[in-house]
C-alpha cells in the first residue's frame, strides 16, 4: 500500500476532475463548484501531508520526499487559496462553464504536482504539459473577451516552442546517459560532456520559459494582463512553485551543479531576469502587467539562490523560504486585484481603494510592501535577507549587489499601488462589498506575509529539511 | 512577571498599539478628530514617561551608568535575535524621540483630513523610531530603520504639496538604495560572524556585541562592509552630497511630517554610526576619519551656503539641517570624546530646535498662505507669540550661547580641532553663514512693515496648547543650553568602553596614515588616550599638537 | 546513412522547408503532412516499427486531419508577402544557423568515443515492435500512460471549454461590476 | 578668595530676572517695566557696591553657577570671578546701566514696546555682567554673544522699519565674523593647555605649553574677536549701522559698555596677547589705523549720532593703542573716562533728539542752548573731556596713552614710537574739531529746524547731569589711581599718574584738544569762508570722509557680493544641477531604460519568438563551446 | 555507425528549420505547424538515441510526445478558432492588442 501513497494526491485531483465531467452539470445548478474542488484539493493536500517518504528504490516514476513534498504541499495550499479567494469573481468575469474551468485546474495542479513529484524525465514532462495544456485553456477561460483568448494564444504558442526545447533537452540528456531517470546512474556532472551542457541549456531554457525568467519572459506580462485575474492568481503562485521544484531538482539532481559553467549560465539569466523585470516594471500603469514583470524580477532573485548554490542546503532553503513568502505576496495581490472587480488592471482602478474598502487596502499594502521587502511585509524581507546571506557567503558579491540595487529600484514601483489605493481620491466611492471567501482567502494571504516574517523559524526549519534532500545528493 | 524584561518592547508596543487603536471605528469622521488626538497625545506621553521613568536614576545619580536589555529569539537557526539595549546612547535619543513625537502629535496644526490616519502615523513612526534605537541586532535594526520610511512616505503621499509623489519617491529611492546596500553589509557581517563562531547553533551572528567582540573582516572586506553602512547612514543623516532628497521632502511634506522627519530620522543615521559603525569598524572608521572631517566641514559651509540662496522657508531649513547636521559629522570624524559627546549632543539639540522650527514656521505657513519670505513680512507685530519663539528657535538654530545647540557645536569645535584644525576652521565660517541666513529669513518673514496684503488666511497667533508645546521645547533648550552635564555624562558613558577597547587598537593600527609622523601628534589626535595620564582634577589636559 | 535513410533525410529537409517556406498555409499543411510520412520512413529504417505505424495514424492521419479541419473551417487566406520582414527572417536564420552550429558538434561527437561495436550491439537489441512498446508500456510506464489519458482529457475539455460558446453577452460591463 | 559667595551670583541674575519680570510684567502694566528694570540693575549695582568695598579685604569672589560641561575628562564649568579687573568693569557696566536705565524711562515714554526694550536691556546687563565677570572664556564667550544678541535685538527695535532691522543684522553677522576669532582662540588654547580658565591662562607655566606659531595665532584670533565687538578695522562698519537703535541703546551698548568688551578681553586675555610680540605690533597699527579712519570720517558726518559713533570707533582705537603697547590698566582707564564722557553725549544727544522731535541732522539743529542749556552744558563738559583739555576726564586717559605710546618696549613698534605718536596727537586733535564741530552745529548759532524743541523732563537731565559730572571728576579722581589699582589682573604699567604735574605742564597736555577745539570755532563759527576754501581745495578728501572711506562699499563687494554670488552659484550649478541632477537624470535615464525593456515585449507573439530564439542562440554560443 | 549519427544532425536540423518557421510565420495555425515539426525533429533524435542506446526507453517516450501532440493539437486549434472569434483573423499579429 505504501508504493501507492504517492499516488494518492494525483489520483484524487484527477479522479475529482473526473466528478466534474460526470456531475458538472447539478454542481453548476447547486453552485458547488467551487467548493467541491476546494475539497478535492483539500483532501489532496491532506494526502501529501500523510505521504510517506518514498525509499531510493522508485517505483512507477514517482519521489516524495521533503523536498517534493514541501513543493507539492505549497502548490496545492496556493491553489486552494487562490481557489477559495477567486470563487466568486468568476461570475464577474463571465466564466460560465465553471465545470470545465475547475476540472482543468484540477487537472492543472495534477499536472504541477507531477512535475515536482516526478523521478523521471517522462513523468515531468507529461506533468509539464498537462499543467500548461490546462493552463493554456484556462487563460482563454473568458472566451468573449478578446485579450483572453489572445493570451491563451500567446501563452500557447510560446509555452509549446519551450516545450519542444525541454522535450530536446530530455532527448538530449537520454541520449547522454541512456536513462529517462531524473537521478541517471552513475551521476554524471553537467559540464563532463557537450552533450550535457546542451541538454542542460535546453532544459533551463524550458524551465526559464515556465519561471518567465529574461530572457524567455516575453508572455509573462501579456498573458498575466490577458488571463483571468483568477486564473492569473492561480497561476502565479502554482506555475512558479512546479517549474522551481523542477528546476531545482533537475539541475542538482540530474546535472550535479555548480560547475563554474552552470552557475554562469543561471548568473546570467538571473541577472538579466531581475535587472528587465524591475526596469520594465518600472513605467507600467497595469497594475497586472507590473506585477508580472515584478515576477520575472521576484523569479531572478529566486535564481539567485540556485546561482549561490554551493552543496550546502541553505542555499536551497533561502529559495524554498523565498517561494513560500512569494507565492503568499503574489497570491495576495493578484487576489486583490479580482476582488476590485473582474477587469481590474490599470492603476487608476485601485485608486481610492481605502476609502472603498480599508479591509482590502490594508492586505494590499502589506503585500505589495512585502513584495518591496519593506517591513512590516517582513516575509518579503526575511525571504531576501536569507536570499542575499546565501549569495553573499558564496562569494557572489557582484550578483547580490545588483539585486539589491534591483531590489531598492523595485520599490520605486511596488510602493506606487499602495500609495494609489490609499493617498490617492477614488473616481468612484462605491464601497467594495467583498464575499466570506474572497475575505479568509487574503487574510490568510496577507497574514502568511507579516507571519511568515515574524516567526520565521518553523518555515525556514521545514526548508532546511526539504533542501537537505537535495544536498545530500 | 517582572517590569524590567518587557519595559523595552514596552516601549515599541505602547505607541503600535496606540496607533491600531487610532485606525479603529472608535474616531469617526467629523466628531472624533479631537478625541483621537487626545488618545495619540496620551499614548506619547506615556511612552515619554516610559522612558523618562527608565532613564531617571541615571540622570539623577551621577555616576549610575544606564544599561538595561532584552533579549529574545526570533529566528533561531539564522541567529537573528529580538535584541533590545537602552544605554546612555540609545536614551538620549528615545526620549528625543519620545519628546518630539509628543510635541508633534499634541501640536494644534494637522492636516484638514484624516486624522485617524495622522495620528496612526506619527505613532507608528514613534514606534518605529524608538525601536531602531533600541535594536542592538542589525538585522532587526534594519526592520524599524526600513519601518521608519512610512511615516515619512505616508505623510507625504497623503498630505503633502503639489510635487509630493516625486518627493516620495526620491525620498523613498535615496535611502532605500543606501539601505539595500547596508542589507548587504549586514548580512556579510552576520556570515562573517558565523565564520568565527564556529559550530554553535546559530549559523549567523547579528547581535552587535557578539559581532564586535570578534575580529572578523579582514582590513579590505572592512572597507566594502563598512562603507555600505556609511553609505545608508550618510543618506539619512543627510551627508553632502546624499542630501538631495531634503529639499524636496521637507518642502513638500505637511508640517507635523517634516518637523518628525527632520528631527528624528537623520539622528539615526548619527546613531547608526555611533552604535553599529563604530564598535564594528574602528579601523575603517580612523581611516576613513579625514575624509569625513571633510564631508562634515564642507557640508557645514556648502549647506549654509545655499541655505542663503533659498526663497522658501522649507527649503532654508531643509538646507539648514544639512549645515548643521555637518557638525555632528566633524564632531564624529574627529574621534576625540569630547567632540563625539558634542557631536551626539548637538544631534539631540538639532532634533529639539528643528522641529520646534519646522512647527512654528509652518504655523506662518498656514496662517499667511504663502512661504517664500518675499512675499511675507511685517508678522511680528500680528503674530507676536510666532515672532517670539521664532526668535528664540532661530537663536537657537545659530547656537547662542546657553541654548543647546551651543553645548553642542562647542564641544565639537573644541574637540575637533585637535584633530582637524583646518576643516575646524571652514566649519566655523557655517557659523557665520548660519547666521546671516536664519537672521536674513527672521528679518524678511518678521521685520519689515506690516502688509497689508498678507491678511487673508489669517487665524490669529499661536494657540494655547501650541505655546506650551513650544515653550516646553524652549525650555528643554535652554536647560540643556545650561545644565547639560548629566546629559553628556549619559552619553560618555555610552561610549566611552568603545573608545577605550576598540580606538585605542585602532589608531595603532593605522598609524601609519595619520598626517603627521609625530607621536604627540598621534596622541593628539586621540586626545582619550593621553589625556588619561595628565587629567588632573578640574580640567584635561592634552598634550600639544601642532598645526 | 543508407541510401533510403539519405534520400528520406533529403524529402525530410525539403518538406521541412516547404512548411515553413509556402506562403499558403494549405501547402504548408500538405508539406507538413510530407514531412511526417518521411518521419515513418525514418522510424520504419530505425527498427521503430510501432512508431512508424503510430506516426501515420496519430500525426499524419488525426492531427493533421484536424488541422486541415480547421484551415479549410476558417477558410483562411494567404499570408502577406510584403509583411514578411526580411530582417526577422535574417535574424531567424542566423540563429537557427547558430544553434546548428553550435548544437551539431557534441550531439555529433557524442558516441564518436564508444566504439563502434557496443553500438552495433546496441543496434540489434532495440527493435520496438508492438510487442516489446506494449510491454514496456503496460510494465514500466503504466503510469505514465495512465496519465497519458489525463492529457487526452484536457484536450478535450479543454476544446470544449474554448470551442463552445453559450449565450455570449458582447456589451462589456463597467469594471468596478455591477450591483447584484 | 572667596568661593561661592551668594551676592556675586544674585548680582548677574537680577538683570536676568529683571528681563523676565519686565517683560511679563510690562505686558500689563507698561509703566512699570522701565522702573523695574531699573530697579534690578539698581540692586546689581548695589551689589556690585558692597562687593568692591569688601574686594580689598578678601581679596577675589569666585562662585560657581552650574557645572555645565562637566565629562569625565573635560571640566568647563559656569564660574564667575569678581576681580578688581571686573570689579571695575562692573561698577561701570551697572553704574552706567543705571543711569542710562533712568534716562529711557524717560526718553521711552511713549513708545509701545516699552516693556520689550527694557527686558532687552535688562538682558544686556545681565550678559555684560557675565562677560566681565567671567571666569573661564566660555563663559566670557556666552556673555560675548548675549551682549550681541541683545544688541541685534536692540539696534532693530523699531523692527517695522527695514532698514534698522538691517542694521541689526548687521552688527550681528560682523560680531559673529569676530567670534570665529573667538572660538578658534578657545580651540587652539583648549588644546593646547587643556584649559580655558583666564586663572590659569595667566599663568606663564601653562602658557608655556603653548607652541610658538599657535601662540601668535591664538593672540590674533582673539584681537580678531575684539575687533567685531570693539568695531576695529575691518569689522567697524555695523557701530555707525547701529546708531539706528534707540539711543539709550547706543549710549548704553555702543558707547559705554559692549563696545569696549574686546579691550577687557585684552586684558583679560593679556598673557595670550602677549606670547608673541607681533601680535600687540599688530594690535597697534590696526588700532591706530581705526582711530584716523574714524576720526577723518567724523568730520564728513551731519547725523549728530553718526559723529559720536565714528568717535566711539576711534576711541576704541585710542583704547587699542593702549593695548598694542601693553599698557592694558591705561586701556581700562580710558574705557572708564570714556564711559562717561560718551554716555554723557550721547544721553544729550539723545535729549537733543527727543527734543527736536527725532531730528538728528545736526544742519537742522543749532541755537539749542537757549530751549535746553542744561543739555547744553552737558554736551559741552563732555566735548571738552573728549577733547582731552585739563581738567576733564578725557585728557588723563588719552594722555597717558600717548606717554604709554611713546614709551613703548615692543621690538616691532620701537622705532615707529614717535611716529605713532604724532599721528595720535593728530587723531587727538581731529578728535576735538569734530566734537567742537558738532557742539557749534548743535547748540549755537541759529535754530535751523522746524517745530519748537523743548528741554527734556528730570528723569531724562538728571542722568545727564551726573554723567556729565563725571566727565568732569572722574580722571581727577582716577587718574593713576585705577591703573595701579589694576595692576593685579593686568601687567603693570610704567606709566604713572600727573600728580606732581603743574598746570602748565597739564595745558601743554591740553594742547592738542585745545587746537581741535579752537579750529573748530574757526572753522565752523566764525571763519566759515575758509571752511568752503578748504572744502573746495580738499574735496577728494572730503569725499571720501563724507563716504566714510568706502569701507561699506568695499565690503560688500568684497565679501558680501561674491558671497551671495557664491551662494547662488552652489544651489543653482552645483545643489540643483549636478548633485539634484544627477540623481534626477540617473532617474529618468532608470526610466528610459525601463520604457525601453518595456516596449521590447511589443505584442507580436512572432518577435516574441523570434526573441526566444535569438536568446537561446546566443545561450549556445556563449555557453556551447565552454567545456 | 555513422548513419546513425546522420539522424541526429537530421533531426536537430530539422528543428532548427521548424524553430526557424516558428519565427518567421505569422499565421498561427502554421506556426503550430511547426512546433509540430520541432516535437517530430526530437522524436527522431529520441528514436535514433534509441538505436544508439540499445534501450527501448526513447521509444516509449515518443510514443508519450505523440500523445501529448494530439492533446496540443486540440487545445491548440481551439485557442485558435476562440482568437477567430474574437479577431477574425488567425494572424498572430492581429491578436496583438497586449503588448508593453
Amino acid at each position: 500500500m505504501n508504493a501507492l501513497t504517492p499516488f494518492a494526491p494525483i489520483l484524487t485531483l484527477s479522479l475529482g476532475s473526473l466528478g466534474y465531467l460526470l456531475g458538472g452539470k447539478f454542481m453548476e445548478r447547486t453552485k458547488l463548484t467551487a467548493l467541491f474542488a476546494c475539497v478535492v484539493v483539500g483532501v489532496a493536500l491532506y494526502l501529501i501531508v500523510g505521504a510517506v517518504d518514498t525509499g531510493p528504490t522508485i517505483v512507477h516514476g514517482l519521489v516524495v520526499n521533503p523536498f517534493s513534498r514541501l513543493l507539492a504541499l505549497l502548490a496545492c495550499a496556493g491553489a486552494l487559496v487562490s481557489i477559495v479567494g477567486s470563487a466568486s469573481s468568476l461570475r464577474g468575469e463571465e466564466i460560465e462553464m465553471t465545470s470545465e474551468y475547475y476540472f482543468l485546474m484540477l487537472t492543472s495542479l495534477c499536472g504541477a504536482l507531477l512535475m515536482v513529484l516526478a523521478s523521471d524525465l517522462l513523468t515531468l514532462f507529461i506533468g509539464l504539459e498537462v499543467a500548461s495544456l490546462a493552463l493554456y485553456c484556462l487563460c482563454g477561460a473568458r472566451v468573449a473577451k478578446r485579450a483572453s483568448s489572445e493570451s491563451a494564444l500567446k501563452y500557447f504558442l510560446m509555452g509549446s516552442f519551450s516545450s519542444a526545447f525541454f522535450l530536446y533537452g530530455i532527448a538530449l540528456w537520454y541520449g547522454a546517459t541512456g536513462t529517462l531517470a531524473v537521478v541517471s546512474e552513475p551521476r554524471v556532472v553537467v559540464s563532463s560532456s557537450p552533450l550535457l551542457m546542451l541538454s542542460f541549456l535546453m532544459m533551463v531554457v524550458g524551465m526559464a520559459f515556465k519561471l518567465g525568467l529574461a530572457p524567455f519572459h516575453f508572455w509573462v506580462p501579456d498573458v498575466y494582463q490577458g488571463a483571468p485575474t483568477s486564473v492569473t492568481t492561480y497561476m502565479s503562485c502554482v506555475v512558479k512553485v512546479a517549474a522551481f521544484g523542477a528546476l531545482l531538482r533537475l539541475s542538482i539532481e540530474s546535472f550535479v551543479v555548480p560547475t563554474p559553467w552552470s552557475t554562469g549560465v543561471l548568473w546570467l539569466i538571473a541577472v538579466l531576469a531581475m535587472t528587465v523585470g524591475n526596469f520594465a516594471a518600472l513605467q507600467q500603469r497595469s497594475v497586472k502587467r507590473m506585477l508580472a514583470y515584478s515576477s520575472v524580477a521576484q523569479a531572478g532573485y529566486m535564481l539567485m539562490g540556485l546561482v549561490a548554490f554551493d552543496g550546502s542546503s541553505d542555499a536551497i532553503a533561502a529559495v524554498l523560504y523565498y517561494l513560500i513568502a512569494y507565492s503568499a505576496m503574489t497570491i495576495g495581490a493578484f487576489m486583490v486585484l479580482s476582488a476590485i472587480g473582474p477587469d481590474a488592471d490599470d492603476l487608476d482602478d485601485v485608486r481610492g481603494l481605502g476609502k472603498r474598502s480599508p479591509f482590502l487596502a490594508t492586505c494590499l499594502t502589506v503585500v505589495f510592501l512585502a513584495l518591496a521587502g519593506l517591513p512590516p511585509g517582513l516575509a518579503g524581507l526575511i525571504g531576501k535577507v536569507y536570499l542575499f546571506a546565501v549569495t553573499l557567503s558564496n562569494e557572489f558579491y557582484g550578483l547580490a549587489i545588483i539585486a539589491a540595487l534591483n531590489s531598492a529600484l523595485s520599490c520605486a514601483y511596488y510602493l506606487r499601488v499602495p500609495a494609489a489605493a490609499l493617498f490617492q481620491s477614488a473616481p468612484s466611492e462605491v464601497a467594495l462589498r467583498l464575499s466570506l471567501p474572497t475575505k479568509v482567502a487574503l487574510l490568510v494571504c496577507a497574514g502568511a506575509v507579516v507571519m511568515l516574517g515574524v516567526f520565521p523559524q518553523a518555515v525556514l526549519d521545514l526548508a532546511t529539511n526539504a533542501a537537505a534532500v537535495l544536498s545530500a545528493h | 512577571m517582572d517590569f524590567n524584561s518587557y519595559a523595552l518592547s514596552l516601549l515599541i508596543l505602547v505607541p503600535t498599539f496606540g496607533a491600531l487603536v487610532c485606525l479603529g471605528p472608535w474616531f469617526p469622521k467629523e466628531r472624533g478628530a479631537e478625541a483621537c488626538r487626545w488618545w495619540a497625545v496620551l499614548v506619547s506621553a506615556l511612552v515619554l514617561a516610559l522612558i523618562l521613568a527608565l532613564v531617571k536614576g541615571s540622570l539623577v545619580e551621577p555616576n549610575a551608568t544606564l544599561s538595561m536589555e532584552e533579549a529574545r529569539t526570533w529566528i533561531p537557526s539564522f541567529g537573528i535575535t529580538y535584541h533590545l539595549k537602552l544605554d546612555g546612547l540609545s536614551a538620549v535619543f528615545v526620549v528625543l524621540t519620545a519628546l518630539i513625537s509628543l510635541v508633534v502629535i499634541a501640536w494644534s496644526a494637522r492636516p484638514k483630513q484624516g486624522h485617524r490616519a495622522w495620528y496612526a502615523l506619527l505613532l507608528a513612526g514613534e514606534a518605529s523610531v524608538i525601536g531602531a534605537f533600541l535594536a542592538t541586532d542589525l538585522v532587526l535594526f534594519y526592520v524599524f530603520y526600513e519601518l521608519m520610511l512610512l511615516p515619512v512616505v505616508g505623510g507625504l503621499a497623503l498630505w503633502g504639496g503639489a510635487r509630493k509623489f516625486t518627493a516620495a519617491l526620491k525620498f523613498l529611492l535615496y535611502t532605500v538604495v543606501g539601505s539595500v546596500l547596508m542589507l548587504l553589509a549586514i548580512i556579510y557581517l552576520g556570515w562573517s560572524g558565523r565564520a568565527l563562531l564556529g559550530s554553535g547553533e546559530a549559523s549567523f551572528a547579528f547581535e552587535i556585541t557578539t559581532l564586535s567582540s570578534l575580529q572578523l573582516l579582514t582590513a579590505q572586506e572592512e572597507v566594502w562592509v563598512a562603507l555600505a553602512f556609511l553609505i545608508a547612514f550618510a543618506v539619512k543623516i543627510p551627508m553632502v552630497p546624499l542630501h538631495s532628497w531634503v529639499p524636496d521632502t521637507y518642502r513638500e511634506a505637511p508640517h507635523g511630517v517634516a518637523a518628525f522627519t527632520a528631527a528624528l530620522l537623520g539622528k539615526v543615521g548619527i546613531y547608526g554610526i555611533l552604535r553599529f559603525m563604530w564598535p564594528l569598524f574602528p579601523t575603517f572608521m580612523v581611516q576613513v576619519a579625514p575624509l569625513l572631517a571633510v564631508i562634515g566641514a564642507v557640508g557645514i559651509v556648502y549647506g549654509a551656503l545655499v541655505a542663503l540662496a533659498q526663497k522658501d522657508i522649507r527649503s532654508l531649513l531643509a538646507y539648514s539641517s544639512v549645515s548643521h547636521l555637518g557638525f555632528c559629522v566633524l564632531g564624529i570624524a574627529s574621534i576625540s570624546e569630547m567632540a563625539v559627546t558634542g557631536a551626539v549632543f548637538q544631534a539631540l539639540s538639532h532634533g529639539l530646535v528643528t522641529a520646534a522650527l519646522f512647527l512654528v514656521f509652518g504655523a506662518v505657513i498656514d496662517r499667511e498662505g504663502v512661504r517664500d519670505f518675499e512675499s511675507l513680512g511685517g508678522l511680528a507685530p500680528k503674530l507676536p507669540w510666532v515672532a517670539f519663539f521664532l526668535m528664540v528657535f532661530s537663536i537657537a538654530s545659530i547656537a547662542l550661547p546657553l541654548t543647546s545647540s551651543f553645548v553642542g557645536e562647542f564641544l565639537i569645535i573644541i574637540g575637533s580641532w585637535a584633530s582637524f584644525p583646518q576643516w575646524t576652521l571652514l566649519a566655523l565660517f557655517g557659523v557665520v553663514l548660519g547666521a546671516v541666513y536664519t537672521l536674513t529669513a527672521y528679518l524678511k518673514i518678521m521685520f519689515g512693515a506690516p502688509r497689508p496684503s498678507s491678511e487673508t488666511g489669517s487665524r490669529g497667533d499661536l494657540r494655547g496648547t501650541d505655546v506650551v508645546l513650544a515653550s516646553a521645547l524652549a525650555l528643554s533648550i535652554f536647560v540643556l543650553g545650561l545644565f547639560p552635564q548629566r546629559v553628556l555624562s549619559l552619553i560618555e558613558g555610552a561610549l566611552q568602553p568603545t573608545f577605550e577597547s576598540r580606538f585605542a587598537s585602532a589608531a595603532h593600527a593605522v598609524e601609519g596614515i595619520s598626517p603627521n609622523d609625530n607621536p604627540v601628534d598621534q596622541a593628539g589626535a586621540l586626545p582619550v588616550v593621553s589625556a588619561k595620564d595628565t587629567a588632573n582634577h578640574d580640567h584635561l589636559s592634552l598634550d600639544s599638537r601642532s598645526l | 546513412m543508407t541510401f533510403m535513410g539519405f534520400v528520406l533525410a533529403v524529402c525530410a529537409v525539403a518538406s521541412g522547408i516547404g512548411v515553413i517556406g509556402f506562403r499558403n498555409p494549405l501547402y504548408s499543411a500538405f508539406s507538413l503532412v510530407a514531412n511526417l510520412m518521411t518521419m515513418a520512413g525514418l522510424y520504419a529504417l530505425l527498427d521503430a516499427h510501432f512508431l512508424a505505424v503510430s506516426q501515420v495514424v496519430v500525426y499524419a492521419g488525426a492531427i493533421m486531419v484536424l488541422v486541415l479541419f480547421v484551415l479549410m473551417l476558417l477558410n483562411l487566406k494567404v499570408e502577406g508577402g510584403a509583411k514578411l520582414g526580411l530582417m526577422r527572417a535574417g535574424l531567424a536564420l542566423t540563429a537557427g544557423v547558430l544553434i546548428l552550429v553550435t548544437g551539431l558538434k557534441p550531439i555529433m561527437e557524442h558516441f564518436s568515443s564508444v566504439p563502434a561495436i557496443t553500438l552495433r550491439e546496441n543496434a540489434t537489441k532495440t527493435v520496438g515492435d508492438v510487442a516489446s512498446i506494449g510491454e514496456q508500456l503496460f510494465g514500466r510506464y503504466v503510469v505514465q500512460f495512465e496519465l497519458s489519458s489525463l492529457v487526452l482529457l484536457i484536450g478535450i475539455v479543454g476544446a470544449v471549454m474554448l470551442a463552445k460558446r453559450k449565450h455570449v453577452q458582447l456589451a462589456p460591463r463597467s469594471v468596478f461590476g455591477e450591483a447584484e | 578668595m572667596v568661593t561661592g559667595d551668594s551676592r556675586l551670583g544674585l548680582m548677574v541674575v537680577a538683570p536676568l530676572m529683571g528681563a523676565i519680570v519686565s517683560f511679563a510684567l510690562g505686558r500689563i502694566v507698561p509703566r512699570m517695566a522701565g522702573v523695574l528694570a531699573s530697579a534690578a540693575v539698581a540692586v546689581s549695582f548695589a551689589l556690585t557696591l558692597t562687593l568692591f568695598g569688601a574686594l580689598d579685604l578678601s581679596g577675589e569672589f569666585t562662585t560657581s553657577l552650574s557645572s555645565w560641561i562637566s565629562m569625565d575628562k573635560v571640566s568647563l564649568p559656569l564660574e564667575l570671578l569678581f576681580d578688581k579687573l571686573s570689579a571695575v568693569m562692573c561698577l561701570v557696566v551697572t553704574g552706567i546701566g543705571f543711569l542710562i536705565h533712568l534716562y529711557a524711562i524717560g526718553y521711552m515714554a511713549e513708545d509701545e514696546g516699552r516693556a520689550r526694550f527694557f527686558s532687552y536691556l535688562n538682558l544686556f546687563i545681565f550678559s555684560m555682567l557675565l562677560l566681565v565677570l567671567g571666569k573661564s572664556l566660555p563663559v566670557i564667550f556666552i556673555g560675548w554673544e548675549g551682549v550681541g544678541l541683545c544688541s541685534y535685538l536692540l539696534i532693530g527695535f523699531w523692527f517695522t522699519n527695514t532698514e534698522y532691522a538691517s542694521a541689526g543684522r548687521k552688527a550681528f553677522v560682523m560680531n559673529r565674523i569676530g567670534d570665529v576669532g573667538f572660538l578658534v582662540a578657545m580651540a587652539i588654547l583648549y588644546t593646547a593647555c587643556g584649559t580655558l580658565d583666564v586663572v590659569e591662562l595667566r599663568k606663564p607655566e601653562v602658557l608655556s605649553r603653548i607652541p610658538a606659531d599657535l601662540g601668535f595665532l591664538a593672540g590674533l584670533a582673539l584681537f580678531f574677536a575684539a575687533t567685531g565687538k570693539s568695531a576695529q578695522i575691518p569689522l567697524f562698519t555695523w557701530l555707525p549701522d547701529a546708531m539706528a537703535g534707540p539711543t539709550p541703546v547706543s549710549a548704553l551698548i555702543h558707547a559705554a559698555t559692549m563696545v569696549t568688551a574686546g579691550v577687557y578681553l585684552m586684558g583679560r586675555m593679556s598673557g595670550v596677547v602677549e606670547l608673541d610680540p607681533l601680535v600687540p605690533a599688530i594690535i597697534l597699527w590696526v588700532a591706530l589705523a581705526t582711530a584716523i579712519v574714524a576720526a577723518t570720517t567724523a568730520l564728513a558726518q551731519n547725523d549728530i549720532k553718526k559723529v559720536l559713533a565714528y568717535s566711539t570707533v576711534s576711541q576704541l582705537g585710542f583704547m587699542f593703542l593702549a593695548v598694542g603697547v601693553g599698557a592694558y590698566g591705561v586701556a581700562i582707564f580710558h574705557v572708564v573716562t570714556h564711559a562717561f564722557f560718551k554716555a554723557c553725549l550721547f544721553l544729550s544727544a539723545g535729549s537733543v533728539i527727543h527734543g527736536c522731535h527725532h531730528e538728528q541732522d545736526m544742519r537742522r539743529m543749532g541755537g539749542l542752548w537757549r530751549s535746553m542749556p542744561l543739555t547744553c552744558a552737558s554736551y559741552g563738559v563732555a566735548t571738552v573731556a573728549i577733547a582731552g583739555i585739563w581738567p576733564l576726564a578725557g585728557y588723563f586717559s588719552k594722555h597717558a596713552i600717548l606717554e604709554s605710546v611713546s614709551s613703548t618696549h615692543n621690538p616691532f613698534l620701537f622705532e615707529y614710537a614717535p611716529t605713532i605718536g604724532l599721528l595720535a596727537t593728530l587723531v587727538a586733535i581731529c578728535t576735538a574739531v569734530y566734537m567742537g564741530r558738532s557742539f557749534i552745529l548743535t547748540f549755537l548759532g541759529s535754530y535751523r529746524g522746524e517745530g519748537h524743541p523743548h528741554e527734556v523732563p528730570l528723569v531724562m537731565i538728571l542722568p545727564v547731569l551726573v554723567l556729565a559730572l563725571l566727565s568732569i571728576s572722574g580722571g581727577l579722581y582716577l587718574d593713576g589711581s585705577l591703573v595701579q589699582y589694576l595692576q593685579g589682573p593686568l601687567p603693570p604699567v610704567s606709566v604713572h599718574g600727573h600728580e606732581g604735574q603743574s598746570v602748565v605742564a597739564h595745558l601743554f597736555g591740553s594742547l592738542p584738544g585745545i587746537v581741535g577745539i579752537g579750529v573748530a570755532l574757526a572753522l565752523f563759527m566764525y571763519l566759515t569762508g575758509i571752511k568752503d576754501v578748504l572744502r573746495r581745495a580738499l574735496w577728494p578728501l572730503e569725499r571720501l570722509f563724507a563716504g566714510k572711506y568706502y569701507v561699506d562699499e568695499v565690503f560688500e563687494g568684497a565679501v558680501v557680493k561674491p558671497v551671495a554670488g557664491l551662494s547662488t552659484i552652489a544651489f543653482r550649478s552645483l545643489d540643483q544641477a549636478i548633485i539634484d541632477g544627477g540623481g534626477s537624470s540617473l532617474g529618468s535615464i532608470s526610466r528610459a531604460v525601463g520604457e525601453l525593456t518595456r516596449r521590447m515585449t511589443s505584442g507580436q507573439v512572432t518577435t516574441y519568438l523570434l526573441g526566444m530564439l535569438l536568446a537561446v542562440s546566443i545561450l549556445f554560443v556563449v555557453f556551447g563551446e565552454v567545456r | 555507425m555513422s548513419s546513425l549519427l546522420g539522424y541526429l544532425g537530421l533531426s536537430l536540423l530539422l528543428f532548427v528549420i521548424g524553430a526557424i518557421g516558428v519565427c518567421i510565420r505569422r499565421n498561427a495555425i502554421v506556426v503550430f505547424m511547426c512546433i509540430e515539426m520541432m516535437l517530430n525533429a526530437v522524436n527522431l533524435s529520441f528514436v535514433t538515441f534509441s538505436k544508439l542506446l540499445g534501450n527501448l526507453d526513447g521509444q516509449i517516450a515518443v510514443f508519450f510526445v505523440m500523445v501529448i501532440a494530439a492533446a496540443e493539437a486540440a487545445v491548440g486549434l481551439a485557442i485558435i478558432i476562440s482568437v477567430f472569434r474574437n479577431v477574425a483573423s488567425v494572424e498572430t499579429s492581429d491578436a496583438a492588442e497586449l503588448k508593453w
